[in-house]
């Protein structure tokens, strides 16, 4: 069964990639097709087991099954990916490229199950690679800057993936198996060098794909540049991978080594980093796309915290916050996809005042801001919370202390978003913007909404995870940690999520209708040039909205942080080993007679060392 | 049975001298003869190997002389492998190169297909033989056909690049000779299985310096650092489908004398890691000066010494999975440097100065072949689910059994380089505005044909690996067994 | 409309203390008067203890102090920002020049009767009056305020037409771009 | 100073042969110009005399004669020497050149005495009006525009104003108090 | 049923007592200023007049459905924190001490900082919305100050936190009850680091740039005037005297009753007050990187004296 929708996964998109040349609604359909329902079978009839399917390949198990963690895991990739399928339909509508994107779409999709419901590394890496190259297809789908961001993006993908090739050969040589379990139920018969340098580097190639700190600049650029309708699996299901993969290497492998809390405390504070340093570099975006993306490098980083902290209330928030962050973060890109779909652009100095335009993406992005931000009574609040209590319980004071100051920041960059799109005045130029269609604002209001559920009933997800964490060991948290949405701290602290979000509610709705019922009889809609610019009547054309160097004062005060880019070091590396390289090129200097020297002295040479060569 | 493996060298031979006369009476006849040939010569192969699987390896004895003293042929299923595969190679640039650009008319077309008889000649007589000097006369028609193949289209950077290659071909051969003259001086004999058994009689030093002398002189032929200064201008100078045949052939069959010295003939220790080291230069350097390249042929061209150098690290592993991992490789190359070749020459096609930033945007002038290249491409960096993948994996599997964790690391570190110039030029293709007002040209039927066939198999070796593993499997186990080579060699009686 | 304060309800008296208490100006500084409203309101003459003080904005604002003449390009702007203020609210014209154009009641571009243009609650005479003065304008104003006299807005209201026909002769192009006031 | 602003001069003359120049004290050289070398000059003053600040444009109505003048006041930083250049153009067709590539100040001058006399000014980009916004009388610099007859016409005046009588006359009338001398003098 | 009734009426027994003291101290605040400038000032209930005056305003227009939900979120933000805020010592012996037990025990202080800042994102939306650049340049500014000060103020909890090992607030109150020692004593570097960060918070000069009036025609509120400043001034009292209460509890032992309550509140409010008159105003990344030295310092050195 697990085979089969993995074949109508690589043949749906084979047969969309056909069908959108010979008719695009055929197209379109059976890339809907292709996509929910081998979506739909996986979550009907693939139940957690250890063995569903098996292949063998050049002499090579592949085990196919899925564990609970991974069934975690592959409601995200199947939820994203059928809101996103719907959602692409209009999106792409009117573009170019339409059939490769559905190609990669589905591929994507395919690839991502299968990293989930591999149970041994060779498939595992081969899904993982097909992946990347199937996002790699959707970063250079818009021809922008295809060499820089594309490659960046590959190289990346390659030093990751390469890393994991190299660890996963050793494994084998040394433990005889490709099996996963195998890895880690008997790790400790590794070397002690392999102990160490095996989680080190599945920690780089999960780490680059989950944008850890500096492994991350290839993400801002990747993320910004492929379509909107793909960027929100990219950002919600497709850096997850990684996430998954660090939390099977740092739960199942460095706790069976004495060294391990060393490199965990380092994860965690790269996440840390890698929280802070992106939600830095998001106020600075003066694009909506980049911002999101760099607030979902932020967001890992939190991820990537709570999984390396590893205590099992820091593994229950990390992984709250990956359904969470799919959901508000998946929404997020849906309404800059419909912003751009409708006006063409997302940059915040063009386009503002949208608001009235387009209520239902500002809805939903707001839900989505707030769960973002972490404001109570949506998601993001109790992901945070227990990731808090999880640090401050483990005596990571200073990392609380970075996260909290993440999170303070990121307030900034969620008002930049919405100040940008949203608010401010409202254009002529934009006048004959119309809300995004129902395909698109449908999924987004979805996902929105489905935080605002979890933020007050998160025991519907608290279940699923208790169960993933369970098989990765862990005790059973239920009802230690929450009871009936209240939350519990060790030191006996708690948060009552129900009687919070009646209380928001029910003063939210007095003071609302204090001022919008008593106000409205008397109240008069006044357009946003009628403001008081002392006295002045703006003209049609003045834009008077604040959004060139919106966060001015702020990026002045961390200047000296800004000026320092990881990138360029990199960069720098890129143009020492380019010059390297061009000089190692002149070697073959298109002479002949060079040539016949160097062979001359390559016999000399080994004439000379032949003794050390041969005894 | 439908032949013996002297036939493999026998009628390209004859076919060669015929074509002439044959073009006389009926002037299609000089196309149509070499494929019928290879055609036939496949059919033999693959029913050989069918045998040779089956009934143990056949040992055909020339003129009824005993091995030690005469000559004879060896068919195992190493040599087999790689018989076939060279045929095959043979088969898909003689459909390719069909109604090739220069081929057009008759004269040149004649001219190419006997030299193209000549290189399978010789290519199979070097991977057959089982005498060494035979071994040089076939190395010998091997060279000289490939100098005048090189030097085809008869311009100035053509006849530079041939010369090189003489030049270079001409100093190996002098090596090859003082070596040879210094086995048969030590021993006496210069049958292979012969002088494998009696190696061990030969004084350490001279032993030492002929092997080296062997290690230079194939090295030549077989693309190493730094013997391999002609092979770029070569590939980039010749018609694309004769850089696909010296990527297909010639190497294959150098190599094979290479790793025939190394593994039966000699019993020197250090010569794997030589290998290794060599290997290993010359895979970095190669990488290294392909990804600066600006024409595309250049960068084919070097990236197919870099695989070459993949391919002696895994020989030089010397375990049976070092082995089978360097067969795999082989075969993938050849499949898939042949593919981009031909491919990549398409896209080209109507640039003078071959660059590659004139392929932009051209997935959309000639999205079959964009498709293709990206696919060799796309295969050749290891991607999976793609050929290039299984073999790399199976490389890697052997070295991190013999503990090479370094050489896997800079392995790696080298295939990202591989993978960004690869990347530069598919994203070119498919992502660049076309800046040149240059057409595409369309693919003759049976260029579809050959890179089709190609495709296939580069996405079939993918999704099913062990429809070839098999095969390699039992070519690494009869290159690994040495006693039993020399044995069924020296105990071959005439039949 | 002229309610004494008689006529006037409980929930109108509240009001209108509040209202006498909390005057927040928004002091329209054009000419040489805006000098005068430093020295009112800091320590000196401390305008805060009647509850007066500055507002940043015409929405905030319950008193206009129009501090000096009006050239009809200013005139349009002080227009502009009254009808931006809510009710209830005051104009204060400050100074002979807002009273009949002062030293400048022969120039081609300054008005001369601020109060064809604005409903004027309370002048305030002198060229320039002393803080006194303003203070004492204000303290009138208050009175006013607290007797429901002064309701310039209404009048203004009322009599929207003839002060829209007198702003549109001197800048017609401007008054008709400018947004409707129908409130 | 005179030999620098004699040598001034003499360049001047010598590069303009139609100039003509009027002496004056100081630090100040004034030269009258035809109109048409008008840019020209201000080009080889700002360029190779060292004249590099526009410090203002002058204009004057000379009703009688029927002619603008236009005094462009030009500084130079370097030799403290101010340079007046006189030109004169037509009253019925009152159009000069555009020298605001020159000196991007300029423009702001020019849009003043375009609105202020009328004088157009081709290819300057100003596309809104500067000071008098809805202005439809004629330009109220010229010295045809009767000021008084305008306010009349667009103003209001309040009743007691028509006197225009000194305030402390008034208030002697009124108080019968007797005015200081000094005061008289002073007054009106 | 009666239960809840109960806790309805004394959730609007401490809105309206956190109404009238956010209120006075307002005043007192603008007359000590006065005097302070020698001058009279106006009377100490003047905010109250002034709140009067403002609802009693007509609000004529808006510019949309943001403009009216920004004062909302503002209030929830005051009066929902308000509710999770010990105003006095819980199960202390005053007859009216239950009335403000609100929902004390169902938040933390993780929770508590998220929901005050809650308030200031949708004001900043309400902002927003009406177009007025001056609005979104307050905002800007003020979330980038929020920024700077959260650094200390979160550094001086969690110092706390670290010493007694929770994160209730109610906890932090029954320490120094049992102790006998206040928190600014046991802790005096996070006592700093906390007055630094609550000087930021309550907008006084020097950190009053937000809604500075003469540059930016007061900021985020410029566009409001009538009910909607109304709302917004009685929420900032309310939210004031919040602060001071939450500040109070974890560091000056809270309040046994509501005359104790209002002297420590007041001590403590005096302090920004008393600061802000003689000091100048700091731009925006000034005050950023103020708050990012010496409180920052002395933040980090709380948690090193409470990690000793």
């Amino acid at each position: 069964m697990l085979t089969l929708i993995l074949v109508i996964f690589l043949g749906g998109a084979i047969l969309t990639w056909l069908g959108r040349k010979i008719n695009p609604l055929l197209g379109d359909l059976l890339f809907l097709v292709s996509v929910i329902l081998p979506a739909t079978m996986f979550v009907m009839n693939i139940k957690v087991g250890d063995t569903i399917a098996q292949h063998t390949l050049l002499g090579i198990d592949l085990v196919w099954g899925l564990s609970p963690l991974a069934h975690l895991f592959s409601l995200v990739v199947v939820g994203l990916g059928v809101m996103l399928s719907i959602y692409s339909i209009s999106y792409m509508r009117g573009k170019e490229k339409v059939g490769m994107y559905y190609f990669s779409f589905i591929l994507s999709i395919m690839a991502m199950l299968g990293i989930l419901v591999s149970r041994d590394w060779i498939s595992f890496f081969i899904f993982w690679e097909i992946m990347t190259w199937s996002s790699y297809l959707m970063v250079i789908l818009n021809g922008k800057k295809v060499q820089s961001i594309g490659i960046k993006y590959f190289v990346f993908s390659a030093l990751g993936a390469y890393s994991m090739l190299m660890a996963l050969v050793i494994i084998n040589s040394q433990l005889g198996s490709f099996m996963l379990s195998d890895t880690f139920n008997n790790f400790q018969h590794l070397s002690p060098a392999n102990q160490i340098l095996i989680p080190v580097l599945l920690l780089v190639a999960f780490g680059v794909k989950s944008a850890v700190m500096p492994l991350h600049i290839w993400a801002p650029d990747a993320y910004s540049n492929s379509p909107m309708g793909y960027t929100a699996v990219f950002s919600g299901a497709l850096s997850k991978m990684g996430v998954y993969g660090l939390v099977l290497v740092i739960i199942s492998m460095t706790t069976q080594l004495p060294a391990g809390s060393l490199i965990r405390i380092i994860v965690a504070w790269l996440g840390g980093f890698t929280a802070a340093a992106a939600t830095l570099w998001a106020i600075t975006q003066d694009d909506g796309k980049k911002l999101l993306a760099w607030s979902s490098i932020g967001q890992l980083g939190y991820i990537v915290t709570g999984v390396a902290i590893g205590t099992p209330l820091a593994m229950l928030a990390a992984m709250f916050l990956v359904v969470v962050h799919a959901l508000f973060k998946g929404s997020l890109f849906m309404a800059v996809g419909a912003i751009e779909k409708q006006t063409g652009t997302t940059d915040f100095k063009e386009v503002n005042g949208l608001i009235r335009k387009m209520p239902v993406t500002f809805i939903s992005s707001l839900l989505s801001i707030i769960a973002l931000a972490g404001i109570p009574p949506l998601a993001g609040f109790v992901s945070k919370w227990m990731l808090y209590e999880a640090l401050i319980q483990n005596h990571n004071y200073l990392l609380v202390v970075l996260l909290f100051f993440a999170s303070t920041a990121a307030f900034l960059y969620a008002y930049k978003f919405l100040h940008g799109y949203f608010l401010g005045q409202e254009e002529p130029e934009w006048a004959h913007v119309k809300e995004a269609p129902m395909s698109m604002t449908i999924p987004m209001l979805l996902l929105a909404l489905t935080t605002f559920v979890l933020g007050t009933w998160p025991q519907l997800l608290f279940n699923s995870i208790d169960s993933a964490m369970q098989y990765l060991g862990y005790d059973a948290t239920n009802g230690k940690l929450w009871t009936d949405s209240v939350l519990f701290s060790q030191w006996g602290d708690k948060v009552a999520l129900q009687p919070v979000l009646y209380a928001i509610i029910a003063v939210f709705l007095f003071f609302a209708i204090f001022l919008y019922f008593k106000g409205r009889k008397a109240t008069r809609y006044v357009t946003t040039k009628d403001i008081s610019t002392s006295g002045e009547i703006p003209k049609e054309w003045e834009n008077l909205t604040f959004k060139v160097n919106f966060m001015q004062p702020f990026e002045r005060a961390i200047e000296p942080f800004l000026k320092r880019q990881i990138e360029k070091y990199y960069l720098g590396f890129g143009k020492g080993m380019e010059a390297l390289f061009d000089f190692t090129r002149r070697i073959y200097t298109g002479n002949g007679q060079t040539y016949a020297i160097y062979a001359i002295v390559f016999l000399a040479l080994l004439l000379i060392f032949r003794v050390s060569l041969f005894g | 049975m439908v032949g013996t493996p002297v036939l493999f060298i026998a009628i390209p031979l004859l076919a060669a001298f015929l074509i002439p006369l044959l073009g006389m009476i009926w002037k299609e006849s000089v196309r149509i003869v070499p494929g019928l040939v290879l055609m036939y010569l496949m059919v033999l192969a693959v029913s050989l190997m069918g045998h040779v699987a089956h009934n143990g390896p056949i040992i055909e004895i020339i003129a009824g002389w005993a091995p030690p003293i005469g000559i004879n042929l060896v068919f195992n299923a190493f040599t087999g492998f790689l018989v076939t595969l060279i045929i095959f190679m043979g088969l898909l640039v003689w459909l390719y190169s069909y109604r090739f650009k220069s081929n057009v008319e008759y004269e040149p077309a004649r001219k190419y297909f006997i030299l193209l008889m000549m290189l399978v000649t010789g290519s199979t007589g070097v991977v057959l033989t089982g005498d060494i000097f035979n071994l040089f006369v076939f190395i010998e028609i091997t060279s000289i056909s490939a100098y005048a193949l090189t030097a085809f289209y008869t311009g100035r950077d053509s006849a530079e690049a041939s010369f090189k290659y003489v030049m270079m071909g001409s100093l190996a051969s002098t090596m090859l000779l003082i070596a040879i003259m210094l086995i048969y001086s030590q021993l006496g004999t210069l049958n292979m299985a012969d002088v494998a058994s009696k190696i061990h009689l030969m004084d350490p030093t001279l032993k030492a310096i002929s092997f080296i002398l062997f290690v230079v002189a194939l090295g030549v032929e077989a693309e190493i650092f730094p013997l391999n200064g002609w092979a770029p201008d070569a590939y980039a100078e010749a018609p694309g489908p004769v850089g696909a045949a010296f990527a297909g052939i010639v190497v294959k069959a150098m190599l094979y004398a290479l790793i025939r010295f190394t593994y039966t003939i000699f019993d020197l220790s250090g010569a794997f890691n030589l290998l290794i080291i060599i290997g290993l230069l010359t895979l970095v350097i190669a990488e290294v000066a392909a990804i600066r390249q600006d024409k595309l042929k250049r960068m084919l061209a070097y990236s197919s010494i870099g695989q070459m150098g993949l391919v002696m690290v895994a020989f030089g592993i010397g375990t049976r999975e070092g082995v089978f991992a360097a067969l795999f490789i082989m075969l993938n190359h050849a499949i898939i440097k042949p593919l981009l070749f031909f491919s990549g020459s398409y896209l080209v096609y109507h640039s003078k100065k071959k660059y590659i930033s004139d392929i932009d945007g051209m997935g959309k002038l000639a999205p079959f072949t964009s498709l293709l290249f990206a696919l060799g491409a796309f295969a050749i960096v290891g991607l999976p689910p793609f050929a290039g993948f299984w073999s790399k994996l199976s490389f890697l599997v052997a070295a991190a059994d013999n503990d090479m964790v370094l050489i896997i690391a800079l392995i790696l570190a080298v295939s990202i380089v591989e993978i960004v110039y690869y990347m530069r030029v598919v994203n070119r293709i498919f992502f660049f505005k076309r800046t040149t007002g240059l057409l595409a040209r369309r693919p003759t039927f049976n260029a579809y044909i050959v890179m089709s066939v190609l495709g296939i198999i580069v996405l079939m070796i993918g999704f099913f690996p062990d429809t070839v593993t098999g095969y390699i499997q039992a070519a690494a186990d009869s290159l690994f067994d040495k006693t039993q080579y020399i044995h069924s060699v020296l105990t071959a009686s005439i039949q | 409309m002229y309610n004494d304060k008689n006529s006037q309800k409980i929930v109108d008296i509240i009001q209108n203390y509040a209202r006498k208490h909390s005057l927040w100006v928004l002091a329209y500084g054009t000419g040489c008067g805006a000098i005068e409203i430093a020295p009112t309101m800091t320590s000196r003459y401390d305008a805060e203890r009647l509850g007066i003080r500055g507002a940043a904005t015409p929405r905030q604002a319950d008193v206009l102090l129009i501090t000096g003449y009006l050239t009809v390009k200013t005139v349009k702007r002080v227009v502009r920002v009254y009808e931006q203020m809510q009710d209830p609210k005051y104009v204060i014209g400050f100074g002979s020049c807002t009273i009949n154009g002062g030293m400048y009641y022969d120039s081609y571009n300054t008005i001369n009767l601020l109060d064809r243009y604005l409903p004027v609650d309370v002048y305030i005479n002198g060229c320039m009056p002393r803080p006194e003065a303003v203070i004492q304008g204000f303290v009138k104003l208050q009175e006013l305020i607290s007797q429901g006299k002064a309701n310039g807005a209404a009048k203004y209201k009322e009599n929207l037409e003839w002060y829209k026909a007198n702003q549109k002769k001197i800048a017609p192009k401007w008054f008709e771009r400018a947004p409707e006031y129908n409130w | 100073m005179k030999e620098i602003k004699q040598q001034m001069i003499d360049r001047i003359l010598k590069a303009f042969p139609d100039a003509k120049n009027t002496d004056y004290d100081g630090n100040r050289l004034d030269i009258a110009i035809k109109k048409e070398s008008v840019p020209a000059l201000l080009m080889h003053a700002k360029e190779e005399m060292g004249f590099r600040h526009l410090s203002h444009i002058a204009y004057i109505d000379w009703i009688e004669q029927g002619e603008f003048e236009i005094v462009y006041i030009l500084w130079s930083p370097s030799d403290k020497l101010k340079l007046f250049i006189r030109t004169r153009i037509d009253r019925e067709n009152p159009v000069m050149d555009n020298i605001d590539m020159i000196w991007r100040q300029a423009n702001t001058y020019q849009r003043e005495m375009r609105e202020m006399l009328g004088i157009e000014f081709p290819g300057m980009v100003a596309p809104d009006e500067f000071i008098l916004e809805d202005w439809d009388d004629i330009p109220p610099f010229r010295k045809d525009f009767n000021t008084l007859e305008y306010v009349n016409r667009t103003f209001w005046h309040r009743p007691g104003r028509e006197d225009a009588q000194d305030v402390r006359e008034t208030i002697t009338k009124r108080s019968g108090e007797e005015i200081p001398d000094f005061a008289k003098k002073y007054s009106r | 049923m009666e239960h809840i009734l109960i806790k309805i009426l004394g959730a609007i027994a401490t809105f309206i007592l956190a109404f009238i003291v956010g209120m006075t101290y307002g005043g007192v605040v603008r007359k000590i200023t006065a005097r302070v400038h020698n001058r009279l000032g106006p009377p100490f209930y003047q905010n109250f007049i002034d709140a009067l005056k403002l609802f009693s305003k007509k609000t004529a227009i808006h510019h949309g459905v943001m403009h009216f939900l920004g004062p909302a979120f503002l209030m929830v933000s005051s009066v929902v924190s308000l509710m999770f805020v010990p105003v006095l010592i819980p199960g202390g012996d005053s007859w009216y001490n239950s009335w403000f037990s609100n929902m004390i025990y169902d938040g933390d202080l993780i929770f508590l900082i998220y929901i005050m800042v809650f308030g200031s994102l949708g004001m900043a939306l309400g902002a927003g919305q009406t177009g007025n650049p001056n609005s979104s340049i307050g905002i800007t500014r003020g979330l980038s100050q929020m920024v700077g000060y959260e650094i200390p103020w979160v550094l001086a909890l969690v110092s706390l936190m670290l010493m007694y090992k929770t994160t209730s607030i109610v906890d932090f109150i029954n320490v120094q009850q049992e102790t006998g020692t206040w928190l600014m004593f046991a802790n005096p570097f996070a006592f700093i680091a906390g007055l630094f960060a609550l000087m930021g918070m309550f907008h006084y000069s020097p950190f009053d740039i937000i809604g500075a009036p003469a540059e930016l025609a007061s900021g985020p509120v410029s566009e409001n005037g009538g009910k909607f400043l109304f709302t917004m001034m009685s929420s900032g009292s309310v939210f004031s005297f919040v602060k001071l209460t939450l500040f109070v509890d974890i560091f000056m032992g809270g309040a046994s009753n509501l005359v104790v309550l209002v002297i420590k509140t007041f001590t403590l409010y005096m302090i920004p007050v008393l600061y802000g008159i003689v000091s100048h105003r700091y731009r925006t990344e000034q005050a950023v990187t103020f708050f990012w030295k010496w409180p920052l310092f002395f933040g980090l050195l709380a948690v090193l004296y409470a990690v000793l």
